[in-house]
């Protein structure tokens, strides 16, 4: 789950790092009032995505009135996909410097990895691997100042920075833990006379951790239909075909879209309808699918533990309840495939047993679709 | 032969009353795993599938001589019971669920690697001997013992290549599950030089996908291998920062691409598929 | 440092562990009202030595005349060698059955131990190992049930009392580490009712770790001497013989406690002169050496680090500034062995080369003085 | 040969220019230990006893290839230190200081676990090969090349039976200390293994003391050993409950007494002298 930036710094101001005063603001209005207060601001788009500076979706004012003006500009702009709903306004900052510093996990270590760099403000990815500095935090680091000083020290901070910088460096990893985090970065993190601040900051939490975390207000992602797939338990993920897809487990599903590609079609989703999946679950996830009113819907089974006469039910269930109004193709294989493929049959769908066959067939079938 | 898991093993279930648990447990019984013990608290003193269910996993190791554990219980319980198994002296520890945090995987691994356990998961389907024992989730019958290892980060799809190998005759020596998430126990990395030791092995296919970079330090070992290895990697249409199923699969700021994987894997000599349905005869002919 | 049970209490309250309500009280009128307040008591003795109850150490009272009466003839008291400045008056318990828990170091395994018993109120070290639940409690442990579910099966607690005592032990792990003790433990851990609630408590804190918990109060430990020479840094322990010992580094010291134990002499002290000690701790401590009005002082160097003229120079300070007016036997080896032994000489003390010689010769001259 | 010390160890001194770490560093270049850098933070860039130091130990290891760490600053600060050495990537770790508490201990112990370290101490003199090279506070003159090895939980008192052992012309082939506290990282557990399987040495001095069960643990190991082991234990006349200056030298409740040990270590054939003077004949008698 990402964290808007003004939740983020609201979690990392708690945590005692600094960062500048701000408030989050729905209406100009309100941001006139913020800027009132607060004095010279930047006024932020709250989106998930990052460039936004790029964009157009950051401005900056000096009184309340341009303030209102920003804000009136940014609210309600489409960034990158997203309307933004709200800005952050916050207190402007003197940039002398732009640092970058984070958090996250390193799998192959198994353990966190602090990441910094004296060039910050730019996406970490455009960041020279050489002017980057890489330490990992031992499972057992306790506030070893050690660990601290070495990066620090490995970006070129000097006092009174360097102290500072290792207060909330700290303080980063902190919240990492406590928040089970999977990602905390500050970027920039400025230098502003002899203080250092955080003018930037995301903060995203691991997903499996999230219920552990009530304290956290809640950030929806994605569209409204992978919120609504999500809802019913399965992993979705929308994306720009026309032929939608169902599978069962994570890599079959995407293997799947990769065999669709592969015979020059074009998935319009991700969808995983587990590696265990009984009728009701299926029924639902293929509910999804008739919705979206693709070309073609792409029905790919190896039943390990899914029963291939489960997911004949629930195709059947689905045909008889709302109806399949495009065409279908279903490969189905493995535990109780007799059964399923009879069923089915019995329907008048005649089921692959052949993955290749079936991804081929599909594409045709998506092809012919857009013939018509 | 084998790697980790041999007909004589013998297992303790976590969780052996639940829903998953119990049915995981018969079917693991009926493959011939050697389950000796059940644990749940709430059932202490009865007998379920015919084997006793203890309060802890302490009473298996010492009663039945349980020697691996296999975790059914929900996520928020499994560091618990992770925990439980490590402190009670099992060597091999195979965590089944999904949706662990990613802070307790790593303090899970950490202990297990202070105790000298191996660690199978978390969200993995577990590990099979075909004709010996399984310890997971995976359906038995698509098994037959044979010579080609397979290490894989996803379940279904590697159901799917091995059924195909064994469809087209070519069994299987030791079947792993590496698990989904971003941090598991053990990696291509720790399995492959398993595979390259037994003696049964004559090759290795690994399946992976896209995030981290299990893959690019898999190659690194297939180049000072002496087996052939075949490789499928999923996800190539996978668009970026989307998780596809697995919380591990999901390419970050430009890190863990398909292409990157397999560029890695051909350099150091291993053949990459393009399709799984391609894998059973690129095994046959590296098995010349 | 050992605290004392009132302390202990304190503590252990604060960290949610149950305990009974309680004052600590100086006087028998402090106690007749907090006996006013509370209702039936306890009146305790607060030493640092166990086995109070069956000194005497402990009384009973259901009025606040009873609890003055008690308190007057426990203040004051000698318990086992410590006189009762304090009593602690507290909440007397229905006592249903006694448990005895503890937290502790292994030192074999570097972890800490957990120990339980169902047969509680009386010295661990009197428990049959068979009635003893041991459990390691891992170092990334952060809670995790299992550990405590092991025990309070372990020791055949059942429900309403399992789930009490486990929050309780994992209180007591918790105030283990958050204080940096080295020992926990509540003995008798009293059920009464439906209720798990702590009758007695010690804690001891690392002696290593007291200067990092300020805002634990500091117990003092030991007779007046000791605490005096520890305050000058050196390592010092009273026994009850008739020879003054010091000896560079603990082990040395030891060794040459046991020399002359093995000469039949009686040692007046254990005192560590440190390994690498230089002239003025070495002056001091032989200072305090002299001050014991011993029948001799045995001087025992092995000049490793320290250096034996240094050590001369100190035996030649003390003497010229306050006397010593016992006999002197010094053993003198190792670096600057020849200057040291030449210094000596030239002030008329002859040093010896030999341990054994030395120590045979420090045993004579103390049973001459008990003739004398 | 030797245990753990050789004369191409690479050693960095943290603390170099503190006043007992620039003493004792001097006497270590001057015994021939190969000390390629030091570290303190306030006096980075300097050069010191002509090695280089530097801010962190990192750049000694990565610089210099220092394989080997000694710790010279304040309890206070010696997890900071000793877990920089670790994650730096030292093998072997030397902790002279006193008075850590056993928490900071324990977790130092177990970082080094986890990394594959070797930690010796905390509150030890270090250990020396005499002849080659030297890495803690021990005086150099007293030790003479030879095939006694002796492991001490007490250094001055280590120092009087090597001395001692020297004069007898049985020099020794590694001195180890132990640490007199509580928890150390190596314990006659750890170093008797190395000790049996090191040519040069033929026979293993043990210099143990009261406090915990040590010496009843090495019990156990000397009964399986080739080797001839010959003890001496320091502490029969200290009242129980005291601690001996040692912050690990004490009797709690009936446990670390020294007759215990005494007697675990006879039954196991060790030959345990009454005094320490006795030691160097005993040894002479056991080389036979």
């Amino acid at each position: 789950m990402k964290l808007y930036e003004y939740l983020a710094k609201g979690v990392l101001r708690e945590a005692g790092v600094p960062v500048p005063p701000g408030r989050v603001c729905q209406t100009p209005a309100e941001a006139a009032e913020a800027a009132a207060e607060i004095g010279p601001v930047a006024v932020k788009a709250q989106v998930l995505v990052g460039g936004r500076g790029k964009a157009g979706g950051i401005g900056f004012a000096d009184t309340p009135e341009a303030a209102r003006a920003e804000a009136r500009r940014i609210l309600g702009m489409d960034l990158k996909g997203y309307r933004v709903e709200k800005v952050y306004v916050e207190g402007k900052l003197a940039t002398d410097r732009e640092l970058y510093v984070s958090v996250t996990v390193d799998r192959v270590a198994r353990e966190l990895v602090v990441m910094a760099s004296a060039h910050g403000g730019v996406e970490i990815e455009d960041v020279d691997e050489k002017f980057l500095v890489r330490r990992h935090v031992p499972i057992l680091w306790n506030g070893e100042g050690y660990l601290l000083r070495e990066v620090a020290r490995g970006i070129g901070l000097e006092a009174p920075w360097a102290a500072q910088f290792q207060d909330i460096l700290a303080r980063l990893i902190g919240v990492f833990r406590q928040r089970d985090a999977e990602l905390v970065e500050i970027n920039p993190l400025v230098i502003t006379g002899d203080e250092v601040i955080a003018a930037d900051a995301r903060l995203n939490i691991d997903d499996s951790a999230v219920d552990r975390h009530p304290e956290l207000e809640r950030v929806e992602e994605g569209t409204e239909l992978e919120r609504r797939v999500r809802e019913i338990g399965l992993a979705y993920v929308e994306l720009d075909g026309d032929i939608a897809v169902m599978a069962n487990g994570a890599g079959m599903a995407m293997a799947t879209l990769d065999a669709i590609a592969h015979f020059g079609g074009r998935p319009a989703n991700f969808l995983d309808a587990g590696g265990g999946a009984s009728v009701e679950p299926t029924a639902q996830a293929l509910d999804v699918l008739v919705g979206m009113r693709p070309r073609v819907i792409f029905i790919n089974i190896f039943g390990g533990i899914t029963r291939c006469d489960d997911v004949a039910r629930a195709i059947l269930t689905v045909r008889e309840t709302r109806g399949i109004p495009v065409p279908l193709v279903v490969r189905l294989v493995g535990t109780n495939e007799a059964e399923g493929v009879a069923l089915l049959r019995a329907a008048g769908i005649e089921a692959y047993r052949d993955m290749a066959e079936a991804a081929r067939r599909t594409v045709e079938e998506s092809r012919k679709g857009r013939d018509r | 032969m084998s790697v980790l898991l041999h007909r004589d093993t013998r297992v303790v279930v976590q969780g052996i009353t639940g829903h998953q648990g119990s049915f995981h447990a018969q079917q693991m019984i009926a493959y011939g795993t050697r389950v000796v013990a059940g644990v749940s608290p709430s059932k202490a003193g009865t007998t379920h599938l015919s084997v006793p269910v203890y309060a802890s996993v302490r009473e298996a190791v010492e009663r039945d001589g349980a020697e691996a554990a296999i975790v059914f219980v929900p996520a928020a319980m499994a560091r618990d019971a992770a925990f439980e198994a490590v402190a009670a002296g099992v060597r091999l520890l195979v965590m089944i669920p999904e949706h662990l945090p990613v802070l307790d995987t790593m303090a899970i691994h950490t202990f297990c690697r202070l105790r000298g356990v191996t660690l199978v998961g978390p969200n993995t389907f577990g590990l099979i001997t075909p004709g010996e024992s399984k310890l997971g989730i995976m359906p038995s019958h698509i098994y037959r013992p044979g010579p080609v290892g397979i290490i894989a980060r996803s379940g279904t799809l590697s159901y799917e290549i091995a059924a195909s190998l064994s469809d087209a005759g070519l069994g299987q020596s030791s079947v792993v599950g590496m698990g989904g998430d971003p941090v598991v126990g053990q990696t291509f990395t720790d399995l492959l030089p398993l595979m390259e030791a037994d003696p049964q092995t004559e090759a290795v296919v690994l399946v992976g996908e896209i995030g981290g970079s299990a893959e690019e330090r898999a190659a690194e070992l297939v180049r000072t291998m002496t087996k052939p290895v075949v490789a499928y990697l999923a996800g190539k249409s996978a668009p970026e920062g989307k998780r596809m199923g697995h919380a591990g699969a999901i390419i970050e700021r430009g890190r863990g691409t398909l292409e990157s994987k397999r560029a890695a894997l051909e350099a150091a000599g291993a053949r990459v598929c393009e399709m799984p349905w391609e894998i059973s005869a690129a095994v046959r002919s590296a098995l010349g």
